[in-house]
């Protein structure tokens, strides 16, 4: 065994330069293995693609720069996909770290598409208090945010006359990288305010997601990096997380390898032990 | 390859490599840069929410003449400010009415949000038909489903030894439960190797300027 | 005394809150809304108390030049040049708008290191998918069986792999299938038990015989 | 526009329809805010029939509008209705839209609430508490505006219960009831029965390995602070831990990542040592502050692992990304390793690495059975109780909807 001994006590460095390796050839040189979409992704493109034209969405976009890579391009595909049915966004954020990066988005597609801030579009920025914010935006946007992003008055703000609470709005959206997200606008206002609602999870808490949709408490689920491929495959408008696909692959399929190979190690060690 | 002119950029890229020096070991690099990020997130989440929380929701209405029930403002400010009396021990047990004020509202919100979404919706949405000759798939599927929640369940129920019947089912839950780690395992691995993508492009993309995402 | 009224205070509110999801009615629904208003603000004022915390911790390790002092230096400058910038130098309620200093320090410094500090943990969940995932029971079977199908069918590659095989055995399906009944039941389970636990531990907060939230700092 | 022109001549009360003639024009000009994609799309249509087609007659008018007031509400809504023109069915070219309007009485004068498409024949509107309004739908088409169907008086109240939301009180109630029965009865003195943990039978095990090797136990209380309920379980089972140590004489250390847990902690150990009698052996050293930064407070403890080289690590507590470098380190120790933690997440790195694990709900259990706290044990045997009345009801719900009965579901459904 003195393959798997040597293995065994391999500096765990190698692996990272691996991984690492595995990572950033497929970004250099992309395969572009095929993508399937699964069940969840495509009732969140359904979702979003039932909006009647001209009606107003809510976007609460809860992430912040650690989980930018899988939520990112989600928030991206989501705008980009309901300015094209001509939906008027409200986006608000409830995670101290990610308002510029939401706002980001909603200016260059908006920009890109020609929308007009205040009228098509609008940034409500960021509010503490977590599962207290919920309810309270429930029952009056206005109210919980009496400024948008960069201090303006709602009032000033076209869009805003025309909703202040969720009977007015045809689907809420939710970008959710943890506590507060998708679990807390579930209990604290899906069922409440009797909302439509989509989730756009990190992969972590995807799976805490699923009995919500089994019920119908969230309509469609995008899970991670791959549930952004996804839904970009399905809006067909290829982005960074189609592009990220292969890489995911490849780790992917080395995590599988060093799952199986300790094993391997550790069983004909047992063995031989006997 | 066109490398970024964005001075920004090459501070970024810096600061990645710094974090990612310490794969190979603990440095004085990565010390830095974590130190650097601590202030950094602190402060800015200062700033945050004094002008995106604390000025809009409490100063702005609160010194403005025209507010309506301004009342409900100055209030509001008075626990803010009781909650800071922490930093002074001879006065600190009076931020506990902040407290006591504020876990409340927290209990209350939770209570009625985890007994309908977590608890009765839930509930409803495991009574499910379990035979329908015209969808034997979907049968299977509910019949999976109502097993896994009731095993699951019995499985987290303490006031019986889990011996016999009880045993044999909690045993069932405890596979339902295996499953369903294995599969946040997956998923978890699948989020972390994404954030490395994401540094990866920022490297390569706007940083080297190789490949364009 | 002392100790009593806050309890008090702590069960009223909370009464308020649960009782306002049952009564519409503005008697109700009116004073659990203005309490749910100070709560925003109050939270805001616990991260600012944090930051006062974080100044206290730091800038006595700091100044006693306890191990690492430097680098708090370096914690202490960072946190006071964003607060400044943030504060005096950013055009006020627009500090996070293009071409502030204070977006400039967001940009390339908070985003950056944020986002690779955690992608850090990639390298150590393959180092510990090899050193410390042992398949020793009939449980941690099931447990790498699923780990194994969600991995490779919820990625590309597991599409190319099984492509050629009746849909109902391709990988991509399996893990699907695989998240949305077992691994959905066993969620739901959980969540149904989590939930009676939260609802119980409120109910114990509300009746005043929970109250370890109520210790102050040692 | 020759329809309107044709319109006003024809009927005899055309100041009366002004508004909404304009408002009709309007539509047909597309300046109106979208009304909905399909009123948009036959709107486009007339416009284009408009200019060459002939005049056509006004559509057949609604009827019967009704308005309610929103149920469950603060009063704040209404709920209105109408049915439908005759002419609204497709084929029917003189028909477009709906306009609904409102105003405090029939006098006027009127306010727009909106407009609506072929096949809408309802609408919410938001209105003042208290208010009295009546609204008329008006039928519009090319050929100009029917006659508008006005409705009764109607006043928006709040309500004093929301009739959608039975099912959950009935839950809670129950609940809360169970909770505070077994509550009392734990104070009363009642030995509540909880069944065995394997994970914490095995803790005494672990400890007696590490005696006979002459090496200590590690003990990490999780890394949340003390308003953690996790957290708080956590030092209840540390407690009991103190005491096995102390009775086996085995050291053990507890590195703490916030003050107050530190304390807490400090007090648990000194209690463990005190009931095992032997109060001399308590060393004030083993429980450690070592820092709130979460990867610093990792490293510091794998350095404790890889230099003391600890025989059993406890983790037990709220886990975030740690718990696999903490798993890691252990399992290449060669420690007997036992986890808990309610952060499902983290349990799958917990049971791959270690030897022993409390799933979720265990570790509250696990904290309750070893502390005999009555409020703990009141909380765990009312939820126990509960559990079994959600299973009856998910068999009786499955029975009931195999056999196509469906009101016992929809008795759960909620808003």
């Amino acid at each position: 065994m003195a393959f798997g001994d040597t293995l065994e006590k391999v500096d765990r460095r190698w692996i990272f330069l691996v991984v690492a390796l595995l990572v950033v050839i497929p970004l250099l040189f992309p395969l572009r293995l095929p993508l399937a979409v699964s069940g969840p992704a495509r009732n969140f493109y359904q979702a979003v693609e039932a909006v009647p034209e001209g009606s107003i969405v809510v976007l609460a976009g809860d992430f912040d720069p650690a989980s930018a890579p899988e939520l990112m391009p989600m928030t991206s595909s989501a705008v980009r996909h309901l300015f094209r049915k001509n939906v008027r966004i409200i986006a608000l954020e409830l995670w101290e770290g990610g308002p510029p990066l939401v706002d980001r988005i909603l200016h260059e597609i908006g920009d890109e598409m020609g929308k007009k801030y205040g009228v098509d579009y609008v940034n409500l920025g960021y509010k503490s208090g977590r599962e207290a914010v919920m309810p309270s935006f429930g029952n009056s946007f206005s109210r919980t945010f009496p400024n948008d992003y960069s201090g303006t008055p709602v009032g000033k703000l076209p869009l805003m006359a025309e909703a202040d609470n969720f009977t007015k709005t045809a689907l809420f959206v939710n970008i959710s990288a943890g506590y507060p997200g998708t679990k807390e606008w579930v209990q604290q206002v899906q069922g409440r305010f009797d909302v439509k609602m989509v989730s756009g999870s990190t992969a972590v808490q995807a799976p805490e997601i699923y009995p919500y949709l089994q019920s119908g408490q969230v309509l469609g689920l995008l899970g991670g990096m791959a549930g952004a491929a996804e839904y970009e495959k399905s809006i067909e408008y290829p982005g960074p997380a189609t592009k990220g696909m292969d890489a995911q692959s490849s780790a992917h399929m080395f995590i599988v390898v060093l799952i199986l190979l300790g094993n391997a190690i550790y069983f004909s060690r047992r063995r031989a032990n006997r | 390859m066109h490398p970024s002119m964005d001075f920004g950029v090459w501070v970024a890229a810096a600061l990645t490599l710094f974090i990612f020096s310490f794969l190979y070991k603990d440095n004085p690099l990565y010390k830095f840069a974590e130190h650097l990020f601590v202030g950094v997130s602190a402060g800015y989440v200062v700033v945050q929410q004094f002008w995106q929380v604390l000025w809009p929701n409490l100063i702005e209405p609160a010194t403005a003449a025209g507010t309506p029930d301004r009342w409900k403002f100055f209030v509001g400010g008075l626990f803010c400010v009781l909650l800071f009396t922490r930093l002074f021990p001879a006065i600190a047990w009076t931020s506990r009415y902040t407290i006591a004020m504020l876990i409340g509202t927290f209990a209350g919100l939770k209570v009625t949000g985890f007994s309908q979404a977590e608890v009765v919706e839930q509930v409803r949405a495991t009574m499910v038909p379990l035979w329908n000759a015209a969808d034997l798939g979907g049968s299977f599927n509910n019949l999976v489903l109502v097993v896994g929640v009731i095993t699951t369940l019995v499985f987290f129920f303490f006031s019986k030894e889990h011996k016999g019947a009880i045993g044999a089912t909690a045993r069932v839950g405890i596979w339902y439960l295996m499953i369903s780690f294995g599969a946040a395992y997956g998923f978890t691995v699948m989020s972390r190797i994404s954030l490395l993508i994401g540094r990866s492009q920022f490297l390569l993309d706007d940083w080297l300027g190789i490949v364009r995402f | 005394m002392m100790n009593l009224l806050p309890v008090v205070l702590t069960a009223i509110v909370g009464i308020l809150i649960i009782l306002s999801f049952f009564i519409p009615h503005p008697i109700v629904a009116e004073p659990a809304q203005v309490l749910q208003d100070w709560a925003i603000v109050i939270v805001a004022s616990g991260y600012v108390l944090g930051a006062a915390n974080v100044y206290k911790i730091n800038g006595e390790a700091a100044i006693k030049q306890q191990k690492d002092w430097i680098y708090k230096w370096v914690l202490l400058g960072s946190m006071t040049g964003m607060m400044v910038i943030g504060f005096f130098f950013s055009g006020g309620t627009q500090f996070l708008g293009d071409g502030s200093p204070f977006k400039w320090a967001y940009d390339y410094l908070y985003v950056p290191m944020q986002a690779t500090m955690f992608s850090l943990l990639a390298f150590f969940i393959a180092s510990a998918a090899f050193r410390a995932f042992r398949i020793r029971t009939v449980d941690a079977a099931l447990l790498a069986v699923a780990a194994l199908v969600v991995m490779v069918g919820r990625v590309p590659i597991g599409n190319l792999m099984t492509h050629g095989l009746p849909e109902s055995i391709q990988l991509p399906t399996m893990a699907n299938w695989l998240l949305e009944w077992p691994q959905n039941a066993a969620k739901r389970g959980i969540a149904i038990g989590a939930g009676l636990g939260v609802m119980a531990t409120g109910l114990r907060i509300i009746l005043g015989i929970e109250r370890s939230h109520m210790r102050e700092e040692a | 526009m020759p329809a309107c022109v044709t319109q006003s001549r024809r009927h005899p009360s055309f100041l009366d329809f002004v508004p909404s003639l304009l408002l009709a024009l309007v539509l047909v000009l597309g300046l109106a805010p979208p009304p909905a994609a399909a009123a948009q799309d036959s709107l486009a249509t007339t416009a284009r029939t408009l200019e060459a087609a002939p005049p056509v007659a006004a559509p057949a008018p609604a009827a019967d509008v009704v308005g309610v007031d929103g149920k469950n509400d603060s009063g704040k809504a209404i709920e209105l209705s109408w049915s439908a023109s005759p002419d609204e069915k497709a084929g029917i070219a003189t028909f477009t839209a709906y306009l609904v309007e409102r105003a405090a009485s029939t006098a006027g004068p009127w306010t727009r609430v909106d407009s609506l498409p072929r096949g809408t024949h309802k609408k919410s509107d938001t209105v003042e508490r208290g208010q009295t309004y009546v609204y008329r739908v008006t039928a519009l088409g090319p050929g100009g505006a029917a006659a508008p169907a006005v409705s009764a008086p109607v006043k928006a109240v709040a309500q004093w219960f929301n009739t959608g939301r039975v099912s959950i009180l009935l839950a809670m109630l129950l609940f809360f009831v169970l909770v505070i029965v077994f509550t009392m009865r734990a104070q009363a003195g009642e030995k509540l029965f909880v069944r065995r943990i394997p994970g914490i039978d095995a803790i005494e095990e672990a400890i007696g390995r590490a005696t006979e090797m002459g090496r200590s136990v590690l003990y990490v209380p999780g890394i949340n602070d003390i308003d953690d309920i996790q957290t708080m379980a956590s030092l209840n089972i540390l407690e009991s831990v103190s005491k096995i140590t102390a009775r086996y004489e085995t050291p053990i250390i507890v590195p703490c990542n916030y003050p107050v847990v530190m304390t807490l902690a400090q007090e648990m150990v000194k209690n463990g040592y005190v009931a095992a009698g032997r109060a001399d052996g308590y060393d004030p050293d083993s429980v450690r502050y070592v820092t709130t930064e979460q990867f610093a407070y990792v490293a510091a403890i794998a350095g404790i692992m890889l230099r003391d080289k600890p025989a059993a690590n406890i983790y037990l507590g709220s886990f975030y990304a740690e718990s696999l470098l903490l798993a890691e380190t252990g399992f290449s120790t060669g420690a007997i390793q036992i986890a808990g933690t309610a952060q499902v997440a983290q349990l799958p790195f917990f049971v791959v690495a270690c030897d022993y694990t409390l799933i979720g709900e265990e570790l509250y259990a696990a904290g309750a059975y070893m502390s005999r706290e009555p409020r703990l044990l009141g909380s765990l045997k009312g939820s126990d109780y509960m559990k079994v009345a959600i299973i009856l009801v998910i068999v009786v719900g499955c029975v009931l909807e195999t056999a196509g009965v469906t009101s016992f579901k929809q008795f759960f459904a909620s808003q």
